[in-house]
């Protein structure tokens, strides 16, 4: 295999899972914690994919592609989800959204 | 299914089948009391034949019914007649059912399908804890009594009936709860549930569970904080089954279940269990003595005489065991009769505080002879049915220590004072603020439910061999 | 390069149920379209009823004739009894689900509602059968999905939206967490499928392998997510509350049901040689949920947000089944979940039949006086509550003993006594629950205007059938267990 | 004799029942006549067994009767037994007799009373108890009886139970005969552990095998129950207190036959007595400590039926002193010949009370001898019995015990010096209070409310004949035996309580000339003081007034214990640490629910937070623990 | 070996860039204050990860990225950003102090942690990949396994799209709903 070890991908998938998870938890605004979903998404099909090479196995990217898929639903739910919250006129912000707690 | 006559099984389900009919089946309104009340008089009947048709020379297990419930773990239906004292606690119960089921009738409880219903079912789980003989049954039927009494406390209780009953239900769930461990540790152990396959296990830490269960049941001191609440706030005749029924369960419970799987168990804690028991004794009959009203005494009396009948359990020979069980149907019926006079006595007067009662007796002879008879036995007075079981417990435990028995004694003593104070200050000396000329005498109804209850206390005291010659054999 | 293709054996029959409720689901949406509005609610009520009893009978009759487990379709799912009886629970909680749903007041959507709804049903069922971790994924997603959109049905209702996004942001999180531990397991064995990656550990020695641990405990977090399990449950309360209640009740029962089967499976099919890890993390993650379901439920008024918790408590005990890793554990967990999800949806329908009623959310202040004037309903909830305490004559009572039992059985006697005495925490509010419908005079409650009479003859035959469920599992609990039994051997 | 015995005892019983249960639809004389009749029946019935008793042979007169098993528990074992045998047909003759002596006064006494019914009912309870109480045919039964006797004093001291004083008395009666019934129970507990049985016969039989420290404790516990119910130091607060009972009440329960009930213990269970001499040693120094204490208090009481009492109470040291020294018959003749002339000064100064309206206190009476001669004439018969002044009863029985006291050691010998000075006092008091009433000039209260004479027949008569019978026997009661002389009494004790001591002819003579000079010397200072001079009393000591402070002092060391111990208990004990566990519990639970609850903010973030925040420390775990 | 050589230090620079493109973009999709820049940010991203995935011989699964995923599916996130108006948060920032922190130190372990597990395990059993074929990742390979081993995730995956599909109907149209339960909420 050319180039970094199957490590190294590993390691710029943990990257990307960890940005994406700090992501979901310090942003306000429900895209950006859409969008940072989807980095942690990516960045475990970024896992599978370099498992799959290393195992030569095709599995993965299999997987890789339904998590695409997957990833893509999530997008079309969450983003119909804040447009009826923007139509509502409520602030795009998920800590104003905390009527229910306790 | 083994079954070696029918009447067990038909005691429990009976009353359990009559209950859901109850809430089931629409019916008017006024068949609904004496439709229970016929059920519960039924009991009373299948209870006498019981008794007769069980052997008590030849003791043991007796119209023995089984049927494999849950074969995966060991659990049967298993229900019988286990020696003699088991007999008498089904007559104790299926007799204050009857009474506190026709109390109810009188008082015209509102919401009658609920109320009678909930009776019957109680007394179903009752008796049930009383012939179970499969450790899981017997906690099934244990918890079963407790949902019923929760909401005949709290739908018809006093004013802080709320938070008397979250008390008592949760406290008395706590240490069953720990029961539930210790039974499915032994169940566990020795592959069934059955008490009577299961043989004897060893380990302390089972027989706390199961002990723990029954102290904070009994209760005994320190676990009664649920007791005073949830006798003051309960109906008259709920409180007469708490203290002379449920309580008994507990009691029951050690000796059925404790002296027979546990005796390990039992030899070790003996001594802290004796010191509590007598610790409660006095410490209920100081605090009896204190208390302002009629329910506030007999709650705490109850606790003494709780106190009482473990001292006699705990004495671990048969005087003191005999004497206890012959306690227990004493203190069931005397408790159950002194609160159904409470309920009485507050239905008049609208109080049961001391100081706004007073000089009840003038005039309302029939309330006053019932109360100081009652309270004459309570005090077990020498020559009583109480007094004979307090001699047999206390001869009994004096065997294992003669301070127990001073104890006893003193307890005797500070007896006859709150119950004496209990007597005048109800019915003696000046007329209370709250009692009117107009508040009438117990009525024949009243009478018809009392008198019975007297007679067999009287019964009792006349031979009380009729017991204690017949619990264990 | 041109491989020969063949496409392998398909046995449609294994994922029969699933195919039903796909079909009904697209019934539906062909419904929402093709149907007039006024025909919309009904037609598609009965057709999703229709397809959770064909669903059910899918289940039993695969339950009957599948009398040793295989994996099937290239082995991505298994066809089980242990999945069968997963199948018929679920199918039977969809069609209580139908009923409770059928009053409720919705403009629009309603075909869309019951779209989703089998659909989510279909996908819980797919899930329990999985055998492979992307099967397991895209089960997980399937359903939680559906469940994204049911919970924000009612978007023009804020609480409805905020529990959707809430759900889908957290559930996204979950699923990715889930997700990149399945990543880890693929990676450390090469192998998706469940047998596949017990036997490539066992033939690489790799139990302690960090990678696969790192794998094993992402995926516990992902699922213990879904179960609502502390201290991963946040969003359930939440959730729980804002959600239309008959999507609550729904999903309170039936997810369970799918992520607590699934659980075990996975755990004890594909990771077997690490028990000795997950056993004690789950156990510990039990014990959490115990603790903090039972004691944030004491304090809780609003009924559906107390139900909340107590569905976290009560992941907890079966839990305590799972981490007991033993036949009898398994044994227990699906005997409680028989009675469990019973009273979890009966539950909910009394809420959901309560506020109809009332036209606003209900608190337990709202239920005073409720057993008296609603006798059916009343007797119902009280049935629940006992169950969901564990006190007799309730499934919920043997379930508890059953799961002890398995806890002891294990040797962890200290987490049958913190079982224990969570219970006894429980009560409380429990009994607070039947305090509220019994023992506070109605008059308290001041009516609002607005509601539905109470009159709802599917709401309460469905709690009705709720009512025995519960009833009948504590009489009828040998018969249980056989089933049980017989689906765990198959596992 | 078992037949005749067994009737004897459920006469009254049955009589009991039978008004109970008749209740209202009976008048309330016919419940008069019943109880009366019943008691009656029963001194028929004691006589009948008495004389069949009479044709035996004296080791054949005594038979135990056992009915059925009364308590069985254990190995332990107890019949509904009889014993009848000299001693208990002796007691049975005595307590029948005068019993129905003062039932059938208190036809009269009690007339017109809204709850005569009541009362009677109690009476024959009363009879029945003290008939079970003597003729119980074991130690159980004797305890039975024991306690129902307090009962049914409690019954009738607290039968005007509107006014509080009685109902307070009643209590304080009962509680400190359940002391002293709780202090036999306790022996009896002993007996069982180391008899097995508490069978008369076996007790004895099997006493001498139990060593000293059980016996002395044996003892003392009876002894504890003689004393509670004998009014004797140091439990004799009560008594006094008792006389708010209707006074027929007090002549038969509080002089005649309950109080006496310890002499009766004693003496039936001299086996055990005499294996635990020190015990019985105590006894006669109670009994004696006793007859002093009661003679000077009795001195400045100004309550009538008060000063009766006191003067009951020294009586019974009397007999104390000769049980305790073993003097049986001679305490037992003492006790019968004091049933008869206490009786009589009892019924006797009813009399007085029922013709003044109720009215008690001697210093409002006065000058009654005129107005009331036969009364006059009874109450000085009985005082003069009461004095010991020959040749009425009280001389021949009294004199016996001081003459058996001085026969015996130094020890005895003081006791019979006390003795002596108790004899001065008797004769003081007893007539200071017939001076006081009856002598003298009539008093304005007199003079206000002069005695009617009633008139109903059967008051009159019911009131006048029993006291003329009582009368009778009082005068000559005593001559039944004359120590040194002949001594029938003796004789027939003699199976069941053989004398530890016998007093020489001397000795006897000694002890009468010294006593009855003694006796008479009080009664003519008495007559000096009171009578002669009419001297106003000196005001007397505060000591006596508060009667030695034994009332304080028991208030003081358990009264007010018991009550502040529960309340302490109250507050210390059932407050914090009972109900504050629970409060506690409840509190901190719900204080972590709370706590529980803030953590859920509703911020979605923080609710992923706890996810990753989770899944960092799993993995870590499972790494690190690998 | 030269030209072999060559080409890993070709791979080795490309990877390179690759990943700190990929690194560096994920890191400004959390950053940036407005969503518009962030989206722009995952879209390369998602090209960075395009790249990498052809290191990786997964040709197929690169295209479909972008194409599927870099092309339409943020397009659509444009599409809404825009509808939106784009508001911007400050990022960083929250009326919560702690959780910024906490979340650093929560996701900085998790990184940790996961990089040292595989960091432990380059040496280990990640040191040598398999040999592959020429044909691994290629359309033809991946259609395939779509049709045989993975016949039914293939299947599920479109299940998942359809339920998402009608979903966005459900939650973007603008029905009755809204209208009628306006006031119902305003009531509420």
């Amino acid at each position: 295999m050319l180039g970094p070890d199957t490590a190294a991908y590993l390691i710029v998938a943990a990257f990307l899972f960890t940005t994406g998870a700090l992501g979901v938890l310090v942003r306000r605004s429900p895209l950006i914690v859409l969008l940072s979903l989807e980095i942690m998404l990516n960045g475990a099909n970024l896992a599978l994919i370099a498992f799959s090479r290393h195992f030569a196995n095709g599995d993965g990217q299999i997987f890789a592609l339904a998590v695409m898929a997957v990833a893509a639903s999530e997008v079309v739910v969450g983003l119909g989800l804040i447009v009826a919250m923007a139509r509502k006129r409520l602030d795009l912000d998920v800590d104003k959204l905390s009527s229910l707690r306790g | 299914m083994t079954s070696h006559g029918w009447i067990t099984t038909t005691m429990i389900m009976l009353p359990l089948i009559a209950a859901v009919v109850l809430w089931v089946v629409p019916m008017p309104r006024v068949w609904v009391a004496p439709a229970a009340l016929l059920v519960s008089l039924f009991e009373v009947g299948f209870w006498i034949e019981a008794l007769v048709r069980y052997d008590f020379d030849r003791g043991g297990l007796q119209e023995w019914n089984h049927a494999t419930w849950l074969k995966d773990l060991g659990v049967s239906y298993s229900v019988g007649f286990y020696q003699g004292f088991s007999i008498w606690l089904v007559g104790l119960t299926t007799i204050v059912m009857a009474a506190s089921t026709a109390y109810g009738y009188w008082m015209r409880r509102d919401r009658p399908r609920a109320y009678y219903g909930l009776m019957l079912f109680l007394t179903g789980a009752i008796v049930g804890v009383f012939t179970a003989q499969d450790l899981l049954l017997f906690y099934i039927f244990w918890e079963a009594m407790l949902i019923p009494l929760y909401v005949l406390i709290g739908a018809w209780g006093g004013p802080g009936r709320l938070n008397a009953t979250i008390k008592f239900v949760i406290y008395t769930m706590v240490g069953s709860l720990l029961m539930l461990a210790a039974v499915i540790v032994y169940g566990l152990q020795a592959g069934t549930f059955s008490m009577i396959d299961g043989g004897t296990n060893a380990s302390d830490w089972i027989f706390l569970g199961f002990a723990a269960a029954f102290v904070v049941k009994a209760p005994l001191f320190p676990f009664h904080g649920w007791l005073p609440d949830a006798y003051r706030e309960s109906p008259a005749e709920v409180s007469a089954v708490l203290s002379g029924v449920i309580s008994k369960a507990a009691a029951f419970g050690f000796l059925r279940i404790c002296f027979s799987l546990f005796p390990a168990g039992v030899q070790d804690f003996r001594t802290p269990i004796l010191v509590l028991a007598a610790i409660g004794l006095v410490y209920g009959s100081l605090l009896a003595f204190r208390a302002p009203d009629i329910r506030g005494v007999v709650a705490y009396s109850s606790l003494a005489q709780l106190g009482l009948i473990v001292l006699g359990l705990f004495a671990t020979n048969n005087l003191g065991i005999d004497g206890a069980v012959l306690q227990m149907v004493n203190h069931g019926l005397i408790s159950a009769v002194l609160f159904l006079l409470a309920g009485a006595v507050e239905r008049r007067a609208a109080t049961g505080r001391f100081e706004s009662l007073g000089g009840m007796a003038k005039g309302r002879p029939a309330l006053a002879t019932v109360l100081m008879a009652t309270g004459i036995i309570a005090l077990a007075v020498p020559g009583s049915g109480a007094f004979a079981g307090e001699f047999a417990i206390l001869a009994g435990v004096f065997q294992q220590g003669w301070l127990y028995a001073v104890v006893g004694a003193v307890a005797i003593v500070l007896a006859a004072m709150y119950v004496l104070r209990m007597i005048s200050g109800v019915l003696h000396a000046r007329k209370g603020p709250a009692v009117h000329d107009n508040a009438l005498d117990l009525r024949p109804a009243e009478l018809a439910i009392l008198v019975p209850l007297i007679g067999i206390l009287l019964f009792l005291s006349a031979w009380p061999a009729a017991i204690t010659d017949r619990v264990l054999g | 390069m041109t491989a020969a293709v063949t496409i392998p054996p398909v046995d449609w029959f294994a994922i029969s149920p699933s195919l039903i409720l796909l079909g009904v689901a697209g019934i539906c949406l062909m419904v929402a379209v093709l149907a007039p509005d006024a025909a919309k609610r009904t037609t598609s009520a009965v057709v999703t009823a229709g397809g959770f009893v064909g669903a059910f009978v899918a289940a039993v009759l695969l339950y009957d004739k599948t009398p040793t487990g295989m994996s099937v379709i290239a082995d991505t799912v298994r066809r089980d009894r242990y999945f069968a009886l997963a199948a018929l629970i679920l199918a039977a909680v969809g069609l209580v689900a139908v009923l409770v749903s059928y009053t409720e007041h919705r403009h629009g959507h309603v075909a869309e509602y019951y779209a989703l709804l089998a659909a989510a049903a279909g996908g819980m069922i797919f899930l329990t059968q999985a055998n492979s971790l992307m099967t397991l994924f895209l089960g997980l997603e399937w359903f939680s999905i559906s469940l994204y959109i049911l919970c924000a049905i009612d978007y023009a209702k804020e609480r409805s939206l905020e529990a959707g996004l809430k759900y889908l942001v957290v559930g996204g999180f979950g699923s990715a967490v889930l997700l990149f531990g399945s990543a880890l397991v693929y990676g450390a064995t090469g192998k998706l499928t469940f047998d596949a990656i017990a036997g490539a550990v066992t033939a690489g020695g790799l139990q302690h392998d960090a990678l696969l641990l790192t794998g094993l405990a992402m995926i516990i977090v992902g699922l213990g997510f879904k179960a609502s399990a502390a201290p991963f449950h946040m969003w359930t309360p939440d959730v729980y509350e804002g959600a239309p209640t008959s999507v609550t009740a729904f999903m309170s029962a039936a997810t369970k049901v799918a992520a607590l089967l699934l659980a075990f499976r996975v755990l004890v099919t594909a990771f077997p040689q690490e028990d000795g890890l997950w056993t004690v993390a789950i156990a510990v993650i039990a014990v959490c949920s115990l603790v903090l379901g039972n004691f944030a439920a004491l304090v809780q008024k609003n009924l559906k947000r107390l139900l909340a918790y107590s569905s976290i408590s009560n992941a907890g005990f079966m839990l305590i089944a799972v981490s007991a890793n033993s036949a009898l554990g398994g044994r227990a967990l699906l005997y409680y979940l028989i009675p469990y999800a019973a009273a979890s949806i009966g539950a909910f329908a009394v809420v959901a039949a309560r506020e109809r009623e009332l036209a606003r959310d209900v608190s337990l202040d709202d239920l005073a006086g409720m057993g008296w004037e609603r006798p059916l309903l009343g007797a119902a909830m009280w049935t629940f509550m006992l169950s969901f305490a564990g006190l007799p004559p309730t499934g919920g009572f043997l379930g508890k003993f059953y799961v002890f039992s398995s806890a002891y059985d294990r040797g962890w006697l200290w987490l049958v006594i913190l079982g224990v005495l969570a219970t006894a925490v429980s009560l409380y509010y429990y009994l607070n629950v039947i305090r509220a419908l019994y023992l506070r005079p109605g008059a308290e409650l001041q009516f609002a205007a607005g509601g539905q009479p109470p009159r709802d003859s599917l709401l309460q035959a469905g709690t009705a059938a709720c009512v025995v469920v519960v009833v009948g599992s504590f009489f009828a609990v040998q018969p249980l267990i056989d089933l049980a039994q017989k689906a765990i051997a198959t596992l | 004799m078992n037949a005749a015995a067994w009737t004897c005892l459920l006469l009254p019983l049955g009589s009991t029942v039978l008004i109970t249960l008749l209740g209202g639809s009976i008048s309330r004389r016919a419940a008069g006549w019943i109880s009366t009749v019943s008691c009656a029946g029963a001194f028929a019935a004691a006589v009948v067994a008495f004389v069949v008793m009479l044709g035996r042979s004296p080791d054949d007169r005594s038979e135990l009767s056992t009915a059925y098993t009364w308590l069985a528990a254990g190995n332990f074992k107890v019949g509904f037994s009889i014993l009848t045998d000299p001693l208990s047909m002796f007691m049975m003759l005595v307590v029948t007799g005068v019993g129905s002596l003062i039932v059938a006064y208190s036809l009269g006494y009690m007339d017109g009373d809204d709850e005569e019914r009541r009362y009677f009912a109690y009476m024959s309870l009363f009879v029945f108890s003290m008939l079970l109480l003597v003729q119980g045919g074991n130690l159980l039964f004797l305890l039975i009886g024991w306690g129902l006797v307090g009962l049914s004093s409690y019954l009738l001291i607290g039968f005007h139970h509107e006014r509080p004083s009685a109902v307070a008395a009643a209590k304080k009666a009962f509680i400190m005969n359940a002391f002293g019934d709780a202090t036999m129970a306790l022996a009896f507990f002993l007996l069982i552990q180391k008899t097995g049985s508490l069978d008369f016969d076996v007790v004895f039989s099997r006493a001498d095998g139990l060593s000293q420290t059980v016996l002395v404790l044996v003892a003392l516990g009876l002894l504890g129950g003689a004393v509670a119910k004998s009014a004797q130091l140091p439990l004799q607060t009560w008594l006094p207190d008792a006389m708010e009972g209707p006074t027929p009440v007090s002549a038969l329960i509080h002089a005649a036959t309950m109080v006496t009930a310890g002499v009766y213990l004693i003496v039936r269970t001299n086996p055990l007595f005499e294996l635990a001499p020190h015990v019985q040693e105590l006894a006669a120094g109670l009994g004696t400590a006793t007859l002093l204490m009661a003679g000077l208090i009795a001195l400045v009481q100004t309550d009538i039926k008060r000063v009766i009492a006191y003067s009951t109470m020294s009586q019974i040291g009397y007999m104390f002193l000769g049980a305790g020294i073993g003097a049986y018959a001679n305490a037992m003749f003492l006790l019968m010949v004091h049933a008869f002339f206490k009786a009589l000064l009892f019924l006797g100064a009813g009399i007085v009370i029922h013709a003044l309206g109720g009215e008690q206190d001697i210093r409002r009476m006065g000058g009654l001898r005129k107005l009331m001669p036969k009364t006059w004439l009874a109450m000085l018969i009985g005082g003069l019995a009461l004095a010991g002044i020959p040749p009425l009863s009280g001389f021949f029985a009294k004199d016996s015990i001081l003459a058996a006291a001085l026969a015996g050691d130094t020890y005895d010998r003081v006791l019979f010096a006390v003795g002596i000075v108790g004899a001065f006092l008797t004769g003081l008091y007893t007539f200071r209070m017939l001076f006081v009433v009856f002598g003298g000039e009539q008093s304005a209260y007199v003079r206000e409310h002069p005695p009617h004479a009633g008139h109903d027949r059967l008051v009159n008569w019911s009131m006048g004949l029993t006291v003329a019978v009582l009368a009778v026997l009082a005068t000559f009661g005593g001559w039944i035996q004359f120590a040194g002389v002949w001594t029938p009494i003796t004789d027939w004790l003699e199976p069941v309580a053989k004398p530890l001591i016998e007093a020489t002819n001397s000795q006897e003579a000694v002890a009468s000339i010294i006593s009855v000079a003694v006796g008479a010397l009080g009664i003519g200072v008495a007559w000096w003081i009171y009578s002669a001079h009419r001297m106003k009393a000196p005001r007397p000591w505060a000591v006596l007034e508060h009667k030695f402070y034994f009332d304080e002092l028991y208030n003081g060391l358990f009264y007010w214990p018991a009550v502040a111990l529960a309340r302490i208990l109250d507050w210390t004990v059932e407050g914090p640490i009972v109900n504050g566990s629970i409060v506690g519990v409840a509190g901190l639970t719900r204080r972590t629910g709370d706590w529980f609850r803030a953590l859920q903010t509703g911020l979605v973030r923080v609710y992923a937070f706890a996810l990753a925040a989770g899944l960092a420390v799993l993995v870590l775990v499972f790494i690190a623990v690998r | 070996m030269i030209l072999a050589s060559a080409a890993n230090v070709l791979v080795w620079v490309v990877w390179v860039a690759a990943a700190f493109a990929c690194l560096a973009s994920g890191v400004a999709v959390i950053s940036f204050s407005n969503p518009f820049y962030s989206a722009l940010a995952l879209i390369g991203n998602l090209g960075s990860l395009a790249v990498l995935y052809l290191l990786l011989s997964a040709e197929f699964v690169a295209a479909a990225q972008v194409l599927v995923y870099a092309g339409a599916v943020m397009v659509m996130f444009l599409f809404v950003i825009a509808y939106l108006g784009g508001k911007a948060d400050a990022p960083w920032t929250g009326h919560l102090p702690g959780q910024t922190i906490a979340a650093i130190v929560a996701a900085g372990a998790l990184l940790v942690e996961i990089v040292l597990v595989i960091a432990g395990q380059a040496d280990g059993h990640l040191s040598s990949p398999a040999e592959i074929t020429d044909s691994f990742g290629s359309p033809a390979e991946i259609g395939r396994l779509f049709l045989t081993d993975q016949l039914l995730a293939f299947e599920i995956t479109s299940v998942i799209l359809l339920v998402a599909a009608v979903g966005g109907v459900i939650l973007g149209s603008h029905s009755r709903q809204e209208a009628s339960l306006g006031d119902d909420d305003a009531r509420a």
